[in-house]
């Protein structure tokens, strides 16, 4: 049975999921119940957004509630899951990785390394990304380029409620660390769902539209701008092929390599900081791996190399736009100085 | 207000399956001025689930096409005028303006305006089932390994017509539960009569495709009484060579990289194998406990590289009424065992189409279907 | 016939002594080891400290977890982690405890209940509220115990762990090894309110401070403590006094230690030496009972090193192994 | 020039298992160092303007140091001076025991400690004649009375210069020496306990099973620990000579027929204890007694220190008059009759 939720819900509806479906699975993370030793309702927030609300009532202690401590609880998260436990630790916002990113890149990645393979830390730590809340420079980042240069960790970013859904039920029948990173503004997006639990490997893109001219690759929201602006090239008949990573590590790099193959063109929009990130690892390795096949330079989107602004005048100029990501079309189309010269 | 000319036959988007609400012509076949016999193709449409080819339902001469290449027009909107050379080309002008596009869930058809699905508690667990029509004989449509009911898409209306019909999702497919307590045949055919139980159907025509079509002479043979007649698409059960390398690609496949060759398998024109069509499957791979479900069913009826249960004999010598219809282009199932049944059953094999005859040649097994269907109401 | 005193039987007061001589002779000898250099990168030896891990060891089976330290090795062996694959991990061999992967600074055993040396000081502390979380969860009264240096327990990981422990009411100890020196800084510079038992205070845990050179101080106020976390009494911290033989790491010159500090501490406060006076001047175990014991113990670490130099490197195709359990 | 106060702060009492066995408290460094504020300023109103102190690296002369910096930040000479004594920290009971001697040595007019029974029993053994003025900061405190320490700083600056009476201000004390083959190796303020376990471990007492004879100086029934067990069956005061001597049994052998009476006792903060009781009777000062056990160890007010064995000799014997305390509360008492405190204090001639 499928129906229309957004994504919010999506995640909520795989986190009661797997709790019913594994013992092991328990939450933990700042305000998730909400409300836990104040006097007024117990399962007051679900969640500073709400993605947990509810689950308390149905699942009751496996939901703790933790001290603004995120060294500790997400160590303990990290502890818990190589003791055999599957715990999905909430980071509010994925910007105070800042103060507990020891027990993530340390810890977590590197046991069953470090260990000879003899562990196992199947953990999933969630949390919000992104910009366009006007949340400010602390609270917008996409901080993924940070986890997917770290061996040992898995790293997902949804663009839509199906995914979001599948994608976290993996993550929590995942075997190694997971960093599931959810955009905050694609919270209230709603896509089809089915009711049934249902899970999407990993390392697998989506191809969201095919086209022959041009290759998009992004991830996240800006996916959306992706889509938007293939829609209006499409009235120009320019056919853009739109590629939504969906997992950062493992990535999809046959997919993306199979498209920039035939369209010989490719555009990555990321809405992470520009020096080494998702754009620039994506764009060296095509350039490495197909440069035969390019008939035109690779054009990246991101933000500039500033902080998120507050203002939302700075803010709208920092996120990658649809308009944006057509202009990087539409300079991979123009014509290039290779085909000058063959013609 | 023009009066209705009874010679000037409009063609329309067509709706095919349930949630068709647009189609994309994509080209025309026959050119404006063309003679058309019945049958004929006229154009391609593309929709979000597949491209297939609109045929002619009436004959005449091809006097407008209104539906440009590469336009999105919504189901049932005029895109091309038949008619007959002396009618009057003011007629038709008058015709096409005073046409009125319907909505396209529109309430003056009432089949349309009911829930799309329906979902019906079994022994067998819920399984999710269409109606359509409510004629006097029922039809029951009986999809094969890993599809749904929705592989019925071109087929369902055009039998509705005469009859009442209803395709389900036979236990671990499409949105029936995904449990099964006996992956055998026999399971899967007890599974049908319980749903005819719950829903209230005594006798019905059977359909089955593929695998359906096994589950169907399972059915037949086991209660001769439920079942007025046996319709075999592309039939399982009739011979023991399978296109194993099929079973365990659409298994094993887990992304739309691996499985859109292995869907390629099921058509003649591999270019029918839509985005959507593939997209759709892995959505319903990914289910919990679909992976399992296939499985347990390919490793019962499909195990070492062949098929294990052959009901031809059996259903030749049993009376019931059979048509068996072929693609002869099947690379999953050869046409060969379209003869298993002998002098026992009407067979056709249509030509240019694959395993998925019932969508590649949706007229043509229409036609037979009904006609199978009529014949032993 | 002497009726026994201590609160062990015979068995195991001369496991106890044995465990401590296996330490002893563990670190001595790659202390000599490491000084021709047959061992690769860095090790942090725990010569002297041995009663600490031993007595707080003893009270522990397999399902009750410690998180160690950069100084990890007594824990590993009283944890009862394999010597011969110890000494092979050091040596950076395949057939190491981790496979030549993570080294001295990481060895681990989870099968053991070990989970793992750790670089990064404070870091256990997290990772043991986790383990003890779990154990809660599954009600098998499994303890964590946690070990950290009067160094790194200035580390918020540290402090925000008492914290969660007490919090969430979490078998967990937490063990301060005191030894007087974070590397080369003396505690009582570096520790402000200078006092562990009023930092555990704090957080509303109960504190002990125990001579951690005396094996049976140690072995009762642990067995204590950690039968008051399995019991649902909640965390507590353990400082253990003691002392450190070697330098931070070795190749220390030591410089910052007042002259004679460590003879003097090696002739009076020798945690084995102690053991062995107590055990032999009661009768209760003849000396040369405990000689048997060094000479088995001298030859079993003689052999894990020439196992350990014999066994073979890890080869090219284990650089890729173990990074995820799929990817 | 005024009399010097020797003060013992020790920075590592209460540290002990009983806060696991027992719920015990926990007395902070910086509240420790507040005390010794509070003495000091107490001590100075009194007139005493140089303080000798121990040192030691548990803090609490740290705390002191910023307590005294900021009133000098504010002009104000609310304390008396402080001079740490000259020695070396080694963190153990041996730096009581040097700083005891060397105050001894220096003439200090009196040493104020803070500590449980087991520092002010490390000072006795060194402080000879000074008399001592002891404040609760340990677990079991049976030897210090529990008192404000302002009032104690009080007392103790108005005895040692001269206002109130030295037979008022001052008091004798008995304690129990523990000779092993015939040397006095320790001393007991409050009690002797004779324990079968043979292993000082923990230290502190909490197994009543393992209890066989106890010895005290002094049995009040409103004191915490071993001698709480003298104190409950009779008592016996502080200043009578003499004392008690308790032969114990396991409680599981407390039936009529054996003769053994089961007390309930609060042997630690928070721990009733049944204990077995087989008799009692006083204890004569100056008079050896050979206990009945031959091997175990011996707790001296309320630790275990000794661990002996069947070869060792071991003796104990009271004595009264052994040292000397301030009489808080007589001084107080004198102070008020004599409205000691209505004046700005005179100036008084040091004793050094």
């Amino acid at each position: 049975m499928s129906r229309k939720i957004s994504m919010k819900t999506a995640i909520n509806e795989a986190l009661d999921l797997e709790m019913r479906r594994d013992p092991t699975v328990i939450l933990m993370g700042e305000d998730i119940v909400g409300g836990t030793g104040a006097p007024g309702e117990d399962d007051a927030w679900g969640g500073v957004l709400g993605v947990t609300k509810g689950l308390f009532a149905k699942h009751g202690d496996r939901l703790l509630d933790t001290p603004l401590s995120e060294s500790a609880y997400i160590g303990a998260a990290i502890g818990a899951a190589a003791c055999g436990m599957r715990p999905v630790a909430e980071l509010m916002f994925m910007d105070f990785m800042g103060v507990c990113f020891d027990q993530i890149f340390n810890q977590a990645a590197k046991f069953r390394y470090m260990f000879g393979g003899k562990a196992e830390t199947p953990v999933v730590i969630r949390g919000m990304v992104g910009a366009g809340f006007r949340a400010a420079a602390q609270h917008s980042q996409m901080l993924t380029p940070l986890f997917t240069h770290i061996p040992g960790l898995k790293v997902v970013c949804p663009s839509n409620a199906y995914d979001a859904k599948g994608l976290l039920i993996q993550s929590i029948r995942d075997n190694d660390p997971v960093i599931f990173c959810e955009h905050k503004n694609l919270y209230g997006h709603e896509t089809e769902v089915p009711a049934e639990s249902y899970a999407i490997p990993f390392g697998e893109a989506n191809v969201l539209r095919d086209g022959d001219h041009v290759t998009i690759v992004s991830y996240g929201l800006t996916v959306h701008r992706a889509m938007e602006a293939a829609d209006a090239l499409a009235r120009d008949k320019v056919e853009a092929e739109v590629i939504d990573l969906r997992t950062l590590s493992p990535i999809d790099w046959d997919t993306i390599i199979d498209s920039v193959e035939r369209t010989g063109r490719l555009v990555v929009v990321d809405e992470a900081h520009p020096r080494c990130n998702l754009a620039t690892d994506i764009s060296a390795f095509v350039a490495q791996n197909a440069f035969g096949a390019l008939k035109a330079g690779i054009q990246m989107v991101t933000p500039p190399h500033t902080p998120v602004p507050f203002s939302p005048s700075l803010e709208d100029l920092y996120i990658p736009s649809a308009e944006a990501v057509a202009a990087a079309v539409r300079r991979t189309m123009a014509p290039s100085p290779r085909s000058t010269l063959a013609a | 207000m023009t009066t209705l000319n009874e010679r000037i036959k409009p063609i329309v988007m067509p709706k095919w399956g349930l949630s068709m609400s647009e189609g994309k012509v994509t080209g025309w076949l026959k050119q404006p001025g063309a003679t058309v016999n019945l049958g004929d193709d006229l154009l391609e449409v593309e929709t979000d689930k597949i491209t297939n080819v609109v045929e002619a339902g009436e004959a005449g001469v091809l006097r407008r096409v209104l539906g440009e290449p590469g336009t999105v027009y919504p189901v049932k909107a005029l895109i091309a005028v038949l008619a007959e050379p002396d009618v009057p080309d003011s007629d038709i002008d008058a015709f096409i303006a005073g046409y009125a596009v319907p909505a396209a869930d529109g309430g003056e058809d009432g089949a349309d305006a009911g829930p799309r699905y329906a979902f019906a508690e079994t022994a067998a667990g819920t399984i999710r089932y269409a109606r359509r029509g409510d004629g006097a004989t029922t039809v029951l449509l009986v999809h094969g390994f890993g599809g749904d009911l929705d592989n019925w898409l071109f087929t369902i209306d055009a039998l509705a017509e005469g009859a009442t019909v209803y395709a389900l999702d036979l236990p671990g497919h499409g949105q029936s539960a995904k449990a099964l307590p006996d992956p055998t045949l026999t399971g899967l055919s007890k599974a049908v009569r319980d749903f005819m139980d719950v829903v209230g159907i005594g006798t019905a025509h059977l359909v089955g495709h593929s695998m359906g079509g096994a589950v169907s002479m399972r059915t037949a043979l086991d209660a001769p009484e439920r079942v007025a007649s046996l319709s075999l698409i592309c039939s399982a059960g009739l011979g023991r060579e399978i296109n194993q390398g099929y079973i365990a690609g659409f298994i094993d496949a887990t992304s739309r990289r691996d499985l859109k060759p292995v869907l390629e398998t099921l058509f003649a024109d591999t270019g029918l194998v839509s985005r959507q069509m593939a997209d759709d499957l892995l959505k319903y791979k990914r289910l919990d406990g679909v992976d399992s479900a296939l499985r347990a069913i390919a490793s019962s009826m499909f195990g070492n590289g062949e098929q294990t249960v052959i009901l031809g004999e059996a259903v030749g010598a049993a009376t019931v009424p059979t048509l068996v219809v072929w693609g002869a282009e099947d690379r999953v199932i050869p046409a060969a065992h379209a003869t298993a049944l002998g002098s026992a059953a009407r067979v056709e094999v249509v030509p240019n189409a694959g395993h998925m005859v019932q969508m590649e040649a949706a007229g043509t097994v229409n036609a037979l279907l009904k006609d199978h269907v009529t014949k032993n109401a | 016939m002497t009726d026994n005193p201590y609160p062990l039987d015979k068995a195991d007061l001369l496991q106890a002594y044995r465990t401590m001589r296996t330490i002893r002779e563990f670190e001595e000898r790659l202390h000599i080891d490491f000084a021709k250099g047959d061992i690769p990168g860095f090790v942090h030896l725990y010569a002297g400290e041995e009663a600490c891990a031993t007595g707080i060891m003893m009270h522990l089976n397999d399902n009750d977890r410690i998180a160690s330290t950069h100084r990890g090795h007594g824990h590993c062996i009283a944890k009862g982690v394999d010597v011969h694959e110890m000494m092979a991990e050091i040596y950076g061999r395949s057939t190491g405890a981790c496979r030549g992967k993570g080294g001295s600074m990481h060895i681990a055993d989870l099968s053991k209940g070990m989970m793992g040396a750790n670089g990064i000081l404070g870091a256990g502390a997290p990772l043991i509220c986790g383990a003890a979380l779990a154990a809660k969860f599954r009600g098998d009264g499994g303890v964590g115990i946690t070990f950290v240096g009067d160094g790194a327990s200035n580390q918020g990981t540290f402090l925000e762990s008492m914290n969660l422990a007490a919090v969430w009411n979490l078998p967990v100890v937490f063990v301060v090894e005191n030894n007087g020196y974070a590397e080369s800084t003396a505690m009582e510079w570096a520790v402000s309110c200078d006092s562990y038992i009023d930092r555990a205070t704090g957080f509303g845990l109960p504190g002990v401070t125990v001579d951690g050179t005396d094996f049976f101080a140690v072995h009762e106020a642990a067995g204590e403590i950690i039968r008051r976390a399995r019991e649902g009494g909640g965390p507590a911290l353990l400082e253990c006094n003691m002392v450190r033989f070697y330098g931070h790491f070795e190749g220390d010159a030591q410089t910052y230690r007042a002259k004679g500090e460590v003879e003097s501490l090696r002739a009076n406060r020798d945690c084995i030496k102690l053991l062995a006076q107590r055990l032999t001047e009661t009768g209760i175990v003849a000396p040369a009972e405990l000689e048997t014991i060094d000479r088995e113990v001298n030859a079993l670490i003689e052999d894990a090193v020439r196992c350990a130099k014999a066994a073979p490197l890890p080869v090219a195709a284990d650089l890729l192994k173990d990074v995820y359990v799929a990817y | 020039m005024a009399p010097v106060i020797g003060i013992i702060a020790n920075p590592v009492s209460a540290r002990d298992i009983r806060r696991v066995v027992a719920n015990a408290a926990n007395l902070q460094i910086a509240d420790r160092a507040n005390i010794v504020l509070r003495v000091l300023a107490a001590l100075r109103a009194c007139g005493v303007t140089d303080v000798l102190m121990m040192p030691e690296h548990g803090g609490i002369g740290r705390h002191v140091a910023r307590g005294l910096s900021r009133a000098a930040a504010h002009g104000e000479a609310p304390y008396p001076a402080i001079h740490p004594l000259p020695m070396p920290v080694t963190g153990t009971v041996a730096d009581t025991h040097r700083a005891a001697d060397s105050m001894r040595r220096a003439g200090v007019a009196a040493i104020v400690v803070l500590g449980g029974d087991g520092t002010h029993r490390a000072v006795v053994a060194h402080c000879g004649a000074v008399p001592m003025a002891g404040i609760s900061t340990g677990t079991n405190n049976a030897f210090p009375e529990h008192r404000e320490p302002t009032i104690t700083g009080l007392a103790t600056g108005l005895a040692v210069t001269g206002r109130v009476p030295e037979h008022i201000a001052f008091a004798a004390n008995k304690r129990i020496d523990v000779s092993l083959d015939g040397r006095v190796a320790e001393i007991a303020l409050v009690d002797v306990a004779l324990v079968t376990e043979r292993y000082v471990g923990a230290r502190a007492l909490w197994k009543p099973d393992s209890f066989r004879e106890l010895f005290v100086t002094f049995a009040d029934p409103e004191v915490i620990g071993m001698s709480a067990i003298a104190g409950l069956l009779e008592p016996v005061t502080r200043e009578e000579s003499g004392g008690l001597m308790v032969r114990l049994g396991a409680p599981a052998s407390g039936t009529a027929a054996s003769g053994v009476t089961v007390l309930r006792a609060p042997i630690a903060p928070g721990l009733m204890a049944s204990v077995g009781v087989a008799d009692w009777r006083r204890m004569p000062a100056g008079v050896p007694f050979v206990p009945e056990v031959k091997a175990g160890s011996i707790a001296l007010d309320g630790e275990r220190e000794i661990a002996f064995s069947a070869q060792d000799r071991v003796s104990l014997t009271l004595r009264d008059d052994a040292f000397r305390t301030v009489n808080v509360g007589g001084c107080m008492q004198y102070a008020a009759q004599y409205r000691l405190l209505t004046g700005a204090p005179a100036p008084v001639t040091a004793e050094l």
